[in-house]
């Protein structure tokens, strides 16, 4: 069972590693783990944080959609996906995504995958809370480019 | 007459920010569409929450599913409006 | 400072993300992770472990230049390579990645880049202690074309 | 008179198990090159070590650095013969 959490915890990267290397069993050989961060500068504005929204239920399954599409696409042991939400102050972790396979190119494409479509298909609001105001952030055009990168044959680079 | 039936409305992130609001109950008549429901909604929040809630970027979740089309609601569904998302 | 290691002792991935972001720093929003193992399995054969060899001095200068090789390409704040040698018994770690970078799409390209030559350029000798015998293991030709794949275009994808 | 100087070479993994030794300590002629190098080992390891050592995808190692053409020894060299590498 791949895990999906929505939370305002913080979470712990060796806690995630370590229960995905028990769930990816005997022959995982590549695990593959992004982790998201607040950061402090955007350009010339200083972020003093940022503020996470989500809709419980909706949510989850947007990422369940995800995570789906890239087991169809790679062959994966197990995957693990924890999102924050709520106000995360600058250098706070966001976001940590874990992909265990066979082999490291699975783990790859599926971990790059996975963080390219929460950016635009994962049902979450992002504020950022700058020196200067408060702003609701979109996706941007690289964030789309990329997301449509999968549909060209980049994703069989690593197959 | 048409017989009302109560509906759930939520608003996320600037919608509910612009409209001061973040859910409502709202009632509706029974196998309403889209522009009853924004009839409703008008007649409820005023005819300034038009312009926000048919935003071009702005989906509409009918039970958490996104409906890009026409849609007919019955009692107890839940809408909701969404903004443009951005996860990771 | 970069850091790379070549040692016997297992490495614990908790330190080497807390390292590495701090010595990133305020405008960090990326980490790339990567960790191989030991499977014990490889096609038919059971694999009971892997025996490791390196030429020490050598084997670091390759994964310096391999890490300049990435940093000519992307933005990166920090990169950690820690790498075992020995004897390892099926489910050790082996290898372990790091990359911090302001974004996303540097953090993994270089990620994957650094593993990609570690697999073919980095100065290693891998032998699979099988129920069947024992097995000096070559780079895979699929090994040469994930590296010869960064010199035509894959790489400007994340750029 | 040729002058012989000290050199150390270094055999690893798979060659190390084939020569039945990790490094050996070479007298060989000053400013010796590759043909050189080899007679030397060939006379102390016998002439059973030329075909791995000569190997195609063995690659040399002076001072830490592969030589692919010719090269000139000198006192205190290391050279290391390696078969095809792989890490990660």
């Amino acid at each position: 069972m791949d895990e999906i959490r929505v939370q305002t915890d913080d979470f712990s990267v060796a806690d995630e590693y370590e229960a995905c290397g028990a769930a990816a069993g005997l022959d995982c050989g590549a695990i593959a783990t992004f982790i998201g961060l607040v950061r402090h500068a955007d350009g010339d504005s200083k972020v003093e944080g940022l503020h996470l929204e989500h809709y419980p239920g909706m949510t989850e399954a947007s990422i369940k959609n995800i995570i789906e599409d890239a087991r169809n696409r790679w062959s994966l042991q197990h995957v693990r996906v924890v999102h924050r939400i709520g106000t995360l102050p600058a250098g706070s972790q966001i976001v940590l995504v874990v992909v265990a396979s066979s082999h490291r190119p699975d783990a790859f494409a599926a971990c790059e995958f996975i963080m390219d479509f929460l950016k635009t298909e994962a049902v979450f609001w992002k504020k950022e809370i700058r020196s200067d105001g408060e702003l609701w952030i979109r996706s941007t055009s690289g964030d789309y480019e990329r997301r449509d990168g999968w549909d060209d044959g980049v994703s069989s680079v690593g197959e | 007459m048409a017989i009302n039936v109560k509906v759930n409305v939520l608003f996320f992130a600037s919608l509910k920010e612009d409209l001061g609001v973040s859910e409502i109950e709202l009632d509706v008549s029974d196998r309403a569409g889209r522009s009853d429901l924004l009839d409703s909604l008008t007649s409820e929040l005023g005819s300034d929450c038009v312009s926000p809630l048919m935003a071009e970027n702005v989906s509409i979740a009918v039970n958490r599913s996104i409906e890009k089309g026409e849609f007919v609601l019955k009692s107890g569904d839940e809408i909701a409006f969404l903004p443009p998302i951005t996860g990771g």
